[in-house]
């Protein structure tokens, strides 16, 4: 009797589930695209921006509907772009690697700070107490800003308070870029090895009071320089970077070392006739 | 369309498919339950039947045999059987000749955490609470359930005066709690320090329920010692 | 109270090398569903107040999972994918069922003491989850495999905290007394608060383990 | 907290720091001496930079104009003295930025003298004209926004002047300029004040000054005009009275509209300075040259108000007035919103109204910041009624969007008094600023 | 039995034992939902109507069971009968008020294995309430509940700027926070008796 | 001479003088004339009591700073009054050893979790007593008679009860005034209410001092005088308004602000400044939730005191009531 009782009372309830779920599966199916999630699943999640969407889904959402191609994601390592390429029957879209590089090499051995900063130790709040404190309008204030709201850890600060980009794992999203209050940071194909090292608008031998690797101006490398390639803009050498840039002949003759060679295992070559500068400790806080 | 008409050919065939495995997983579950209920059956009743016996023995020690009451609509306390529900339940405990040796009687209230569930024996010939024991309680660990431990407090309900006056309708006094050592009469009963409200909710449950039950066990004594 | 933990990760680590002993000891120990995953919390709290409670809970829950997940994964075929979850939640309130019955057959009292919770075992995720994660997609001896474990691990964390609680705030463990008669006992151990601080005190416990040893890993790599 | 504080009759809130004027008042303005060099940004007003017309080694006299207008939020840059323009490069500022500049020495024995220019007459000028003359004249606000004048003259479509309001509230600790000037030129500021009542068509004036210079505004009440709708009201002294809106609310009793200007209530405010500069300058048509400064401070010797040349650099000022041997901080403008100076190489400009010296004995910077105790002592402080308390825990966690969002942010003006109030000493006006900065930027990037 | 009085019964269910502080009940949404203050209205909101709504069909399932004599079969209809009415309701908001289900629908499916539910109904049924007594029971526990989750999201929400050491945050800082809810809430004990 | 290097900072360059800590140190002293008094009316134990939770926080502190590798913050001021509220809540003859734990817990529970001053979003204080409450409810509901006359010379038996032992108790239960008047419907009379002629917990008793304790602290400005003022308000009206419907059943309003821990709470516990709201009008309504929690609990309650568990629900609205009541923005329309 029980087992009857039972038998009845659960056959009739589970009918009536599997009824509900019987229309529930006609009426309520969502049709998405699942390629989408299997595309977001080999994207590596970290919503950087770098692609310019807002975010790994809706670039999933991108690729799948064929509007980009996985190359634009610059943080993937190359296996997985190609991976998600192959996925979705799509070339590559190869773009070179970009990376983030400081136009600055006044470290606070070369440099000279004018005031002593008081305050919220950030470069954009430094910055904005009379522009810092250092004696180079331009330069880096070394407070890490960069260093801090990199995701990647791709930027450390080093010993004189120079960030320094680890191109391995930099991804160009551009976080850098922004956060820089005095726009040091830029944008660039890791191919551009001939840099200027320096963004110091001033022209002459003055600014070299406040710091010893800045451009004074004196044109040799834009003089030196083939196919025109760097012209002088604003006091400032620009390499046209369009032409071909795969020559250190510029930078030999700079006097200060603004314009540099960068060197993927070398770091940053300077030329034959710049100053050597061997002080190791910080340069003495200036007059002001 | 070629979608479509796909969705359309294989949609019977779920369906089918999911009904046949609930309704099929729905069938042994019920078998698997139903054989345990029944197994299990026996043993559960006696267990509960043993476990009332122990309480109703605490509450009238030295009972032997038992019968159960009810109390009907009209007020009149009838004998039930052990299936039936009834709102109050009476136990008649007897001694091995079959003398009645007091009533063990069920009763609730509220107490400092919520509902606080007791049973407590009454003797109807001293007219007298025998003793209490808590069926269910949710009064603080350590302190509220000292009404359950103290002994201080038990001693209480050795014999706590309930005697109907000689209308046998009213109660000649009032159950009371009293601070704790201030207990002079025997129908107060002694507090628990730190523990005021739940010594005052048993308090309150068992005037509560005495000024309803006692008229009620006298008026039908003779009922109930027919053995 | 973390020396054990110590010892004991140790010798599992010298025992994980057989993949069935793996699987056994992830619920155990590695992806303890209680202190590493952090699921079905309700019981834990609520019955753990004594160590027997605690224990008797661990197991009936383990003898759900054991059964549900055998069954599940031997029916891993037959149930369509649209209606695995009602499926699961039938199988699993039946034999919660019978755990009820069959609690309820051996002691009246801890059942009172244990009360809904029993039912409520249907509800616990850790059962849920481990039958649509592990069981649906499982051979049957893995999954009985699992389930062990992860019931183990379930019981043992139940066990942690009931062993706690009932000594502090009881001063006895499995009702016999630890502590000298003169104990001054924790209520608060006893009240739900102290289930609250119980349980963080113990997850505290295994996050600061796993930090230091973390840390040392990461001392051990840089030289 | 703040228990007091109702019992005034004055706008709400705000906070009552140390006055430090009595230095000061009392000593007249000075001419200052003629720097040998002197440095000119074009960028010494909000908006846009003026542009230079002159080239290197011109000579120029003073009075001349050197740079114009670089649009309707601009205005022309004069010669401060006669010279020879040296060089024209970058020129430090206050900022922080490099800005284009130019470098003019002095004629070393020159008297310096204005040659006279086409005056604008009050009687007969149109409205227009005057506009047009202020602007030309290069008049900017001189009590330290240097918010070009004519582009807060020229009254909005649909908007009327109601009253006119003479800012001589000088709130800000230390500084005395505003006091000499009303003491000094009463005349100039009347007919200044002639000049933007015929701007802005308000038919009547209030010529607001705090108690602290009570003989300032005896001065001016005796100097009214006869029948001249101009009245001079004595305010309670509190900071930041001399704030726009503050003033407003105090004098009205009326609020300016969230990112308002006192206009959208029918009220103009004028610093009593520039209505005197207007007064001075348009009638003979000059350019403006020279500000009063005060230069004050513990650390200064000579301490006074000045009358200083436009451009002369920070160095020769303090040269000229002498400093203790230990300086430590420079300020331009109050110690309550003026800037720290990094570089004594940067000049004064037409916003400068004081330069404060502190050597490092009289510096109490507190460097022990507490975590924010959420006593509420800012926001019985705050004029604007802000939560600079939450402010602050949302910048410090660099929820900026938040806090323009929800929390007003950019309304704040940054008075000062939530930090001068703060006992955890948390810098919140450095946080606001960053955080406005930040909240600018992506607004800035998004459109 | 004396019974209980409607507002002693929303008292006990809301505050006295709360289901979250007192009897853990609902415990994993409890910590997962109570990071912001909207979704834990929501939450809570929605567990509510779910209260209710299993509150009413628990009575009618008892009434049913006893009749046919199957007690038996109590806890496997509550929750089979609780989970397709969940998935019913879903449906019926979704056809009727999509607004309503962008703002309930998500913790629907959240709510159907929440213990909060199914122990509503259990206690309900072993108290021996009637029909009233039980739609008062759910509305209590719901607002209980809801209480203690929007507690728990502003304390967790104000947390979020503070600067909580690494070793106790998260799960570890929530349990605790709870705790002292739970202590705070005792002080509610007696209330209405 | 003006070669040296400047410092630069942001404005403002000037600051009012006092620091976060002169307003704890403050605090303090506002707290002595009641500790004083409870150590006069209780004696040797009341005096070991206070020193106990004194320096078992500021031990706590200290301890914890170190274990988490920051500076120690003792010297803030706010451990010792987080110790010296936590003691003056608890009943003169209270055992050390609980009260000494009491203290850490008051410290790691009430503060440290959360990220130390600033972060807590209780009570320290009152999370150690709501703590000892629920762990000890025998101990801290025995009350120690006030006045004794050998209580300079002898002490309490159970303050020097053995760590984890159950202490012998020689106080009495129930014969607090909020006690005597809920069980036993007595009302002591409101001058030795006033004046702390009555026993209680150590701090608790005499409330003029307290209230002169508070009216320094806003004399100073160290004080949100708004949370006080409306929770006292709250009390008088609500229960002023109960005893005017029945005054046999509920006492007299006078009563109720000047007996058990209300006054200090009021003036010390609810205006702990990290934990109650920071918005003036958000004050008043903080104040006014206190208030009626602490009649309800009192009145309808089990518990004859409610304004522990009051100011603690208090706190754990108060994030809700900063999110709800922000002050109008100058320029935004009347709201």
């Amino acid at each position: 009797m029980t087992i009857l009782t039972a038998l009845a009372v659960l056959g009739c309830l589970t009918f009536l589930l599997a009824f509900i779920l019987i229309v529930a599966n006609k009426k309520l199916q969502v049709r998405e695209d699942p390629r989408i999630d299997a595309v977001e699943q080999m994207l590596p999640h970290t919503n950087c921006g770098a692609c310019g969407y807002p975010g790994c889904r809706p670039f999933a959402e991108a690729l799948v509907s064929g509007k980009v191609l996985p190359g634009k994601c610059s943080v993937s390592p190359d296996e997985g772009r190609a991976a998600i390429a192959k996925f979705l029957g799509v070339g590559i879209g190869a773009e070179e690697k970009r990376v983030a590089r400081l136009a600055c090499g006044g470290g606070n051995n070369v440099a000279l700070n004018r005031a002593r900063y008081h305050g919220i130790q950030s470069c954009q709040a430094a910055s904005l107490v009379s522009g810092g404190g250092k004696g180079c309008f331009w330069g880096c204030l070394g407070y890490g800003d960069c260093e801090a709201v990199c995701d990647f850890n791709a930027i450390t600060m080093n010993t004189f308070g120079l960030p320094v980009v680890d191109i391995d794992k930099c991804t160009a999203c551009g976080d850098c870029v922004e956060a820089c209050p005095k726009d040091l940071f830029s944008l660039h194909p890791i191919s551009h090895r001939l840099w200027v090292n320096c963004k110091n608008l001033e022209q002459g031998e003055a600014i070299l009071e406040e710091c010893q690797v800045a451009c004074t101006a004196c044109g040799k490398c834009a003089m030196d320089a083939p196919d025109n390639l760097i012209s002088m803009i604003n006091n400032l050498p620009v390499v046209d970077y369009s032409k071909n840039h795969q020559t250190q002949i510029p930078i030999q003759r700079c006097p200060t070392g603004a314009i540099v060679w960068l060197d993927d295992k070398l770091g940053i070559i300077k030329g034959a006739e710049s100053k050597k500068i061997i002080r190791k400790g910080q340069r003495q806080e200036g007059i002001s | 369309m070629q979608t479509m008409s796909q969705a359309d050919t294989t949609e019977p065939t779920i369906s089918l498919k999911m009904l046949k495995a609930m309704v099929g997983i729905g069938i042994v579950c019920a078998c698997l339950i139903a054989l345990t209920f029944e197994y299990t059956l026996p043993r559960i009743e006696n267990l509960k039947a043993e476990a009332l016996n122990k309480a109703i023995s605490i509450v009238i020690p030295g009972m032997v045999t038992k019968k159960t009451f009810g109390v009907d609509r009209n007020n009149n306390l009838l004998e039930v059987n052990n299936k039936d529900k009834s709102p109050h339940l009476l136990y008649a405990g007897y001694d091995e000749n079959g003398k009645l040796m007091g009533l063990a009687v069920e009763a609730s209230g509220i107490g400092f955490g919520g509902v606080l569930r007791i049973l407590y024996g009454y003797d109807p010939e001293k007219q007298a609470i025998t003793g209490f024991h808590v069926l269910e309680s949710k009064e603080t660990p350590g302190l509220g359930d000292k009404i359950e431990k103290s002994s201080d407090f038990l001693e209480n309900f050795r014999a706590l005066d309930v005697s109907l006056n000689e209308d046998n309708v009213t109660l000649k006094h009032k159950i009371t709690v009293v601070k704790n050592g201030a207990k002079k009469n025997p129908w107060e009963i002694d507090g628990i320090t730190g523990a005021t409200i739940s010594s005052r909710a048993i308090g309150n449950i068992l005037a509560d329920s005495t000024r309803q039950m006692a008229p009620l066990i006298n008026r039908h004594k003779s009922n109930l010692e027919k053995n | 109270m973390s020396v054990p933990a110590k010892t004991k990760t140790g010798f599992l680590d010298s025992l994980e090398k057989s993949p069935a002993t793996d699987i056994f000891l992830k619920g155990l120990w590695r992806k303890n569903p209680t202190f590493v995953q952090v699921i079905g919390m309700c019981p834990v709290l609520a019955v753990s107040n004594t160590a027997e409670n605690a224990l008797a809970m661990g197991l009936a829950t383990a003898f759900v999972l054991l059964m549900s997940n055998t069954l599940v994964s031997i029916l891993r075929f037959v149930i369509p994918k649209q209606v695995r979850i009602s499926c699961y939640i039938l199988i699993i309130a039946t034999f919660v069922t019978m755990a009820d019955y069959a609690i309820q057959a051996m002691s009246v009292e801890l059942h009172k003491a244990l009360g809904a919770f029993i039912s409520l075992i249907v509800v616990n995720c850790l059962i849920l989850g481990r039958a649509e994660a592990f069981a649906s997609k499982n051979t049957v001896e893995t999954s009985v495999l699992d389930a062990l474990g992860m019931g183990a691990g379930f019981t043992f964390a139940l066990f942690c905290l009931g062993a706690v609680r009932e000594l502090l705030g009881n001063g006895s463990l499995f009702g016999i007394a630890v502590f000298p008669a003169s104990f001054q006992e924790w209520v608060v151990m006893m009240l739900p608060a102290g289930g609250f601080f119980t349980l963080a005190l113990w997850l505290f416990i295994f996050n600061a383990v796993k930090r230091a040893k973390q840390n040392k890993e990461r001392g051990k790599a840089l030289p | 907290m703040g228990f007091f504080n109702f019992l005034q009759n004055s706008f709400k809130h705000g906070i009552h720091p140390a006055e430090h004027k009595n230095e000061t008042k009392d000593l007249p303005i000075r001419q200052f001496p003629f720097a040998p060099l002197i440095i000119l940004p074009t960028l010494q007003h909000t908006g846009i930079p003026s542009q230079i017309i002159v080239s290197e080694g011109q000579e120029v006299v003073r009075g001349q104009l050197l740079a114009k207008a670089g649009g309707f939020v601009s205005v022309p840059l004069h010669a401060p003295v006669s010279g020879t323009i040296r060089k024209m490069g970058y020129v430090p500022t206050i900022s922080g930025k490099k800005v284009p500049g130019i470098y003019l020495e002095s004629f070393p024995s020159s008297s310096q003298e204005v040659p006279e220019g086409k005056g604008i007459q009050v009687e007969s000028a149109t409205p227009e004209e005057i506009l047009q003359g202020i602007q030309d004249a290069g008049i900017v606000g001189l009590g330290g926004a240097a918010f070009p004048t004519h582009v807060k003259l020229k009254i909005p479509e649909g908007k009327r002047c109601e009253v006119l309001i003479i800012n001589g509230v000088e709130c800000e600790p230390y500084l005395t300029t505003d006091h000499r000037v009303m003491l000094e030129q009463a005349d100039d500021i009347f007919l200044g004040i002639q000049y933007l009542q015929k701007v802005t068509g308000a038919q009547r004036v209030i010529i607001a000054v705090e108690a602290n210079k009570q003989n300032a505004a005896n001065h001016l009440a005796g100097k009214v005009p006869r029948e001249a709708p101009i009245k001079v009201q004595i305010l309670p002294v509190k900071y930041p009275q001399g704030a726009e809106k503050m003033l407003v609310s105090t004098l009205l009793g009326k609020e300016v509209p969230s990112g308002g200007l006192p206009i959208d209530i029918g009220a103009v405010v004028i610093n009593v300075a520039t209505t005197a500069e207007i007064g001075r300058l348009l009638p003979h048509g000059q350019g403006i040259q020279e500000r009063v400064i005060t230069i004050t401070g513990p650390g200064v010797k000579q301490k006074g108000n000045y009358l200083i040349p436009i451009g002369t650099p920070l160095r020769f000022v303090l040269e000229q007035v002498g400093t203790a041997e230990n300086i430590s901080e420079v300020y331009l403008g109050g110690p309550m919103m003026g800037t720290a100076v990094a570089n004594l190489d940067i000049s004064v400009t037409k916003g400068t109204s004081g330069i404060l010296v502190f050597p490092e004995t009289e510096i109490r910077r507190k460097e022990n910041i507490y975590p924010c105790i959420k006593c509420g002592a800012c926001l019985d402080a705050c004029p604007i009624f802000l939560n600079p308390s939450k402010l602050g825990i949302l910048a410090k966690a660099g929820a900026h969007d938040e806090m323009a969002e929800k929390y007003h942010l950019m309304d704040c003006f940054e008075c000062g008094s939530c930090a001068y109030m703060c006992p955890s000493n948390i810098p919140l006006v450095q946080y606001f600023r960053l955080s406005k900065n930040r909240v600018r930027k992506r607004k800035a990037s998004i459109t | 039995m004396k019974p209980e009085s409607f507002w002693h019964i929303f008292i006990n269910a809301s505050l006295i034992n709360n289901f979250v502080l007192a009897y853990f009940l609902g415990i994993c949404p409890f910590l997962g939902v109570s990071g912001k203050k909207e979704t834990a209205m929501k939450m809570g909101g929605a567990v509510t109507f779910v209260m209710v709504i299993a509150a009413t069909c628990a009575y009618g399932i008892n009434l049913l069971l006893i009749a046919v004599g199957a007690p038996f079969l109590q806890l496997i209809s509550y929750i089979v009968v609780i989970a397709s009415t969940v998935q019913l309701v879903e449906m019926f908001i979704k056809k009727m008020s999509p607004a309503l289900f962008r703002a309930l629908g998500i913790f629907l499916p959240l709510i159907t294995t929440n213990c909060a539910i199914l122990g509503l109904v259990l206690f309900q049924t072993n108290k021996g309430y009637g029909f009233l007594e039980s739609i008062v029971y759910a509305l209590g526990a719901g607002a209980g509940f809801t209480l203690a989750l929007m507690l728990m999201a502003g304390l967790r929400e104000q947390l979020d700027f503070a600067e909580v050491p690494e070793v106790t945050k998260g799960t570890v800082l929530t349990l605790l926070i709870a705790g002292i809810l739970s202590l705070s809430f005792m002080g509610f004990a007696g209330l209405g008796g | 001479m003006l070669n040296k290097t400047l410092n630069i900072s942001t404005s403002p360059h000037a600051v009012q003088g006092v620091s976060t800590a002169d307003i704890m140190r403050n605090v303090v002293w506002a707290l002595l004339p009641a500790a004083f008094f409870g150590v006069y009316a209780f004696g040797l134990s009341a005096l070991f009591l206070l020193i106990t939770t004194t320096v078992s926080a500021v031990l706590t502190e200290h301890f914890l700073c170190r274990f988490s590798n920051k500076e120690s913050t003792v010297s803030d001021w706010s451990a010792v009054i987080t110790g010296l509220l936590l003691g003056m809540t608890l009943p003169p003859n209270f055992p050390l050893w609980m009260a000494f734990l009491g203290g850490v817990i008051s410290i790691t529970l009430g503060k440290f979790i959360f990220g130390g001053l600033g972060c807590n979003v209780f009570n320290p204080a009152l999370v150690g007593r709501a703590f000892l409450q629920a762990a000890f409810p025998v101990a801290i509901t025995t009350w120690y008679p006030a006045f004794l006359p050998d209580r300079f010379s002898t002490y309490s038996v159970a303050t020097f009860t053995l760590p984890f032992m159950e202490p012998a108790l020689d106080g009495f239960t129930g014969a607090t005034p909020l006690a005597a008047f809920k069980f036993s419907h007595q009302a002591t009379a409101i001058p030795e209410l006033a004046l702390g002629l009555i026993s209680g917990s150590t701090g608790e008793t005499c409330a003029v001092l307290i209230i002169l304790g508070g009216l320094y602290l806003i004399a100073r400005n160290m004080m949100n005088w708004r949370i006080p003022a409306s929770i006292l308000l709250t009390v008088f009206a609500f229960c002023g308004l109960l005893n005017l419907i029945n005054s046999e059943l509920y006492p007299t309003p006078l009563f109720m602000l000047f007996s058990g821990g209300l006054m200090l709470g009021a003036v010390f516990m609810a205006t702990d400044l990290v934990a109650s709201p920071v918005t003036p009008l958000g004050n008043w309504v903080y104040g006014a939730i206190i208030g009626l929690l602490v009649v309800v609990i009192r009145i309808w309650g089990g518990l004859p005191e409610g304004v522990m568990y009051a100011v603690l629900l208090g706190n754990a609205i108060s994030p809700h009531i900063d999110n709800l009541i922000k002050p109008r923005v100058y320029g935004t329309g009347k709201r």
